[in-house]
């Protein structure tokens, strides 16, 4: 790890933060896509075996 | 009974033809994005992290920067997309304007909280403050509310094609605002105090600057493409599920 | 009373007219011909669009299939306002703390300067004793009475009626079968949605139109 | 012409007699006139510079109070469906809402804005120059106000929403409204600044109807 100098702490934060963020929207968008697809799919599958 | 579902099929269709095609095409983008956004992110943050200077000025903080900008671009170009799908929702009645309008405004309010705290991150060090009341972070701070109010105005509608058309217009009077605020933003900082802070973007920064923050920029932007074509076939998804539920219950109150 | 000239000839025909409100699909197809001189009875129940009907027919809504009114049809989005029709929603349109008078004298003013009818509308809504009351005073039936009065004062041939006859008692409902058969005579068309018959005189021509739930 | 100006009649003595609004205004303006002073500190010279400021959030804040009865007792009670088969258009229904809610909520707290001006002890010349940029400034509000009212008329919770909308729409308006009354400018700063507020003034008054009418024709689909 490279020495960051007395601010180490800003940007630690900073990257860590923008990390979280990025990930947490990935993950909630991810995630989003495969259960509104399952959703989707599974009444899909009753509809069929309805009708 | 078989005619009641004829009608429904022909219903769904017509209005499906269109973001049908969107998902199509779309599917072919994904991993593409995917892929070349984890590229640019990998070689931006070996720049960004080990293979920059520090700055002579602001030292090792220069490299909050790589994080800053991005994501400050990223704020004004987010809503640049989402006024143009206001004027496709309000003007063309594209169906897929408003789907695009509805998955742009939570990343950009995501985008724009993050600039806000890597700026006030930076500016501690570099200004010894964290919230310098400067016309670019306050036009950014506001900027935030008008996302938080569009995702508020969203979310009280129940029903989102009517919610589309009336965010839509909040929309298009927001951004006839936003550079209307950014000018009297600066009007009232030179008031108030003389702009003499260093300006991230000038024509100065020498080119180990300029590599990883134009890298990182990139990276930043093909996720945010990536993040928005993702949240756009997610709603359609949803709505076609939402549909289907819709039906669902309506087969059971018939039977009952 | 007023001079009672018959309207010159307009007829009202919609074809596969569907519409959406939101999400929902309200109509689906829905045909209709209404020459001059007829009164058309839309019915079904809750939920079946029939105030989503009498909209799109008013031009409030967007729709896909064909409305024409007189010489003119539009279809798909289009959809001007219509100054032939007056459109009595299923709410009064009065305000409660401005008297009867004023409610009135107002909605003429917005037609466009009928003051004089005001009175002879007033009487024929048998409300004419409470003129300088409060509305907000009234019952709900002598509100009914005075915001159906407003169609007196415009003088249109079409008449839009959403549950004209909601909170009226027997004698309301008599008033206004009344009101219909003579717009009817004078070769108007009055579409109106309702959930209780209204019965016309006698040699009224008159259409159903069944609206089915979705 | 008449039916503009028969509208403006109606809603005026509406306004004039459904009571309570203009006192719940006065009410909630005065009632910052107290508490921000009492949070402060009675120290008259800062209170005093501060006054300007103070009196432009105050005017905001309270002008967003009855932000949602300028179309919803009109929305609910089936009178907004009435007037699109008049010969009045939407957007002229809109721009005689507007000139009556400037007059029933800015005007109102423009002329109560000397005794805010004695509470917060600012010189006569500071409070004309408040009261002028008021004057010049509420109209932008106002037309603000008007939007986002339009956007939240079907809502049932369109009181909560209506101001979160506003406010940052509004900043403008302060920014130029509090910079041209500020005693600390130089003469040129504040002749800049109420020809912005005028300006804007002008432009938001002039598109808000529009804007209003086509946010009310979508929300009634």
């Amino acid at each position: 790890m490279i020495d960051l100098g007395p601010h180490a702490t800003y940007i630690i934060a900073a990257y860590s933060f923008v990390f979280i963020v990025t990930v947490g929207l990935i993950a909630v968008t991810v995630s989003n896509v495969t259960r509104q697809a399952r959703r989707l799919e599974r009444l899909e599958a009753e509809r069929k075996s309805g009708a | 009974m078989t005619d009641q579902g004829e009608t429904i099929s022909t219903n769904w269709f017509s209005q499906l033809a269109h973001p049908g095609f969107f998902m199509r095409w779309s599917a072919y983008l994904i991993w593409p994005l995917a892929l070349i956004s984890a590229v640019l992110f990998a070689v931006g943050l070996w720049f960004a992290l080990f293979h920059s200077p520090a700055d002579y000025q602001m030292g090792e903080t220069v490299r909050i920067m790589y994080v800053h900008v991005p994501n400050a671009w990223l704020s004004q170009f987010c809503y640049g997309i989402m006024a143009v799908s206001a004027v496709g929702t309000l003007v063309w009645r594209h169906p897929m304007a408003d789907v695009s309008m509805k998955a742009a405004a939570p990343l950009g309010a995501a985008f724009t909280a993050m600039a806000l705290v890597s700026g006030a991150l930076w500016g501690r060090p570099t200004w010894g403050t964290f919230w310098e009341w400067d016309g670019r972070m306050t036009s950014t701070l506001i900027l935030f509310l008008i996302y938080l109010g569009l995702i508020a105005l969203w979310r009280t509608f129940e029903d989102q094609l009517r919610a589309a058309k009336v965010v839509a217009v909040l929309t298009l009077v927001g951004a006839v605002n936003i550079p209307i605020i950014k000018f009297s933003v600066d009007w009232w900082n030179t008031l108030h105090q003389p702009s003499t802070f260093f300006r991230a973007d000038g024509p100065k920064a020498p080119a180990s600057i300029i590599t990883p923050l134009l890298t990182m920029t990139l990276a930043f932007t093909v996720l945010f493409l990536l993040l928005h074509v993702l949240r756009m076939r997610t709603e359609v998804t949803k709505r076609k599920a939402d549909r289907l539920e819709h039906l669902k219950i309506a087969r059971q109150q018939k039977a009952s | 009373m007023v001079p009672q000239l018959p309207f010159p000839k307009i007829d009202i025909s919609v074809k596969g007219l569907r519409c959406k409100r939101g999400e929902r699909t309200v109509l689906d197809g829905v045909d209709l011909q209404a020459p001059s001189g007829t009164f058309v009875a839309v019915r079904g129940p809750n939920g079946a669009g029939k105030s989503t009907f009498l909209m799109c027919v008013a031009g409030l809504l967007p729709f896909s299939g064909t409305v024409s009114i007189g010489s003119q049809g539009w279809d798909e989005d289009e959809h001007p306002i219509n100054e032939q029709m007056i459109f009595i929603t299923h709410l009064n349109a009065i305000k409660p703390e401005l008297t009867v008078y004023e409610n009135l004298s107002f909605w003429a003013d917005l037609g466009g300067g009928a003051r004089d009818r005001i009175r002879p509308a007033l009487e024929a809504a048998g409300v004419s004793r409470l003129r300088d009351v409060p509305a907000g005073a009234m019952s709900k039936g002598q509100q009914r009475r005075c915001s159906l009065a407003r169609l007196l004062l415009a003088d249109k041939p079409i008449w839009l009626l959403d549950e004209p006859t909601s909170a009226l008692d027997k004698s309301g409902d008599i008033w206004i079968a009344g009101l219909i058969s003579a717009q009817v005579r004078r070769g108007g068309v009055v579409i109106a949605a309702t959930h209780r018959p209204i019965e016309p005189e006698a040699d009224i021509a008159m259409v159903t139109l069944d609206l089915e739930a979705r | 012409m008449q039916a503009l100006w028969a509208l403006l009649i109606r809603d005026l003595k509406s306004a004039s007699r459904a009571g309570g609004s203009l006192t719940t205004l006065i009410a909630f303006y005065l009632s910052l006139g107290v508490i921000l002073p009492i949070a402060i500190g009675p120290d008259k010279p800062l209170l005093a510079s501060l006054g300007p400021a103070l009196i432009w959030t105050g005017v905001l804040l309270s002008s967003l109070l009855g932000l949602d009865r300028i179309f919803v007792a009109d929305h609910d009670d089936g009178s907004l469906t009435a007037f699109r088969h008049t010969r009045l258009g939407l957007s002229a229904i809109s721009f005689v809402k507007l000139i009556v809610h400037w007059l029933t909520t800015a005007l109102p707290l423009i002329v109560l804005t000397p005794v805010m001006g004695v509470l917060f002890s600012i010189d006569l010349d500071t409070l004309f120059a408040v009261m002028l940029t008021l004057l010049l400034g509420t109209p932008a509000i106002t037309a603000l106000s008007l939007v986002a009212a339009a956007l939240s008329v079907s809502l049932k919770r369109g009181a909560v929403i209506a101001p979160i909308l506003v406010m940052p729409l509004a900043i403008p308006a302060v920014i130029f409204g509090v910079g041209a009354a500020k005693p600390v400018l130089g003469a040129g700063q504040a002749e800049t600044a109420l020809l912005f507020l005028s300006a804007m003034s002008l432009v938001f008054v002039a598109f808000a109807p529009f804007a209003a009418a086509l946010a009310l024709r979508v929300s009634q689909e």
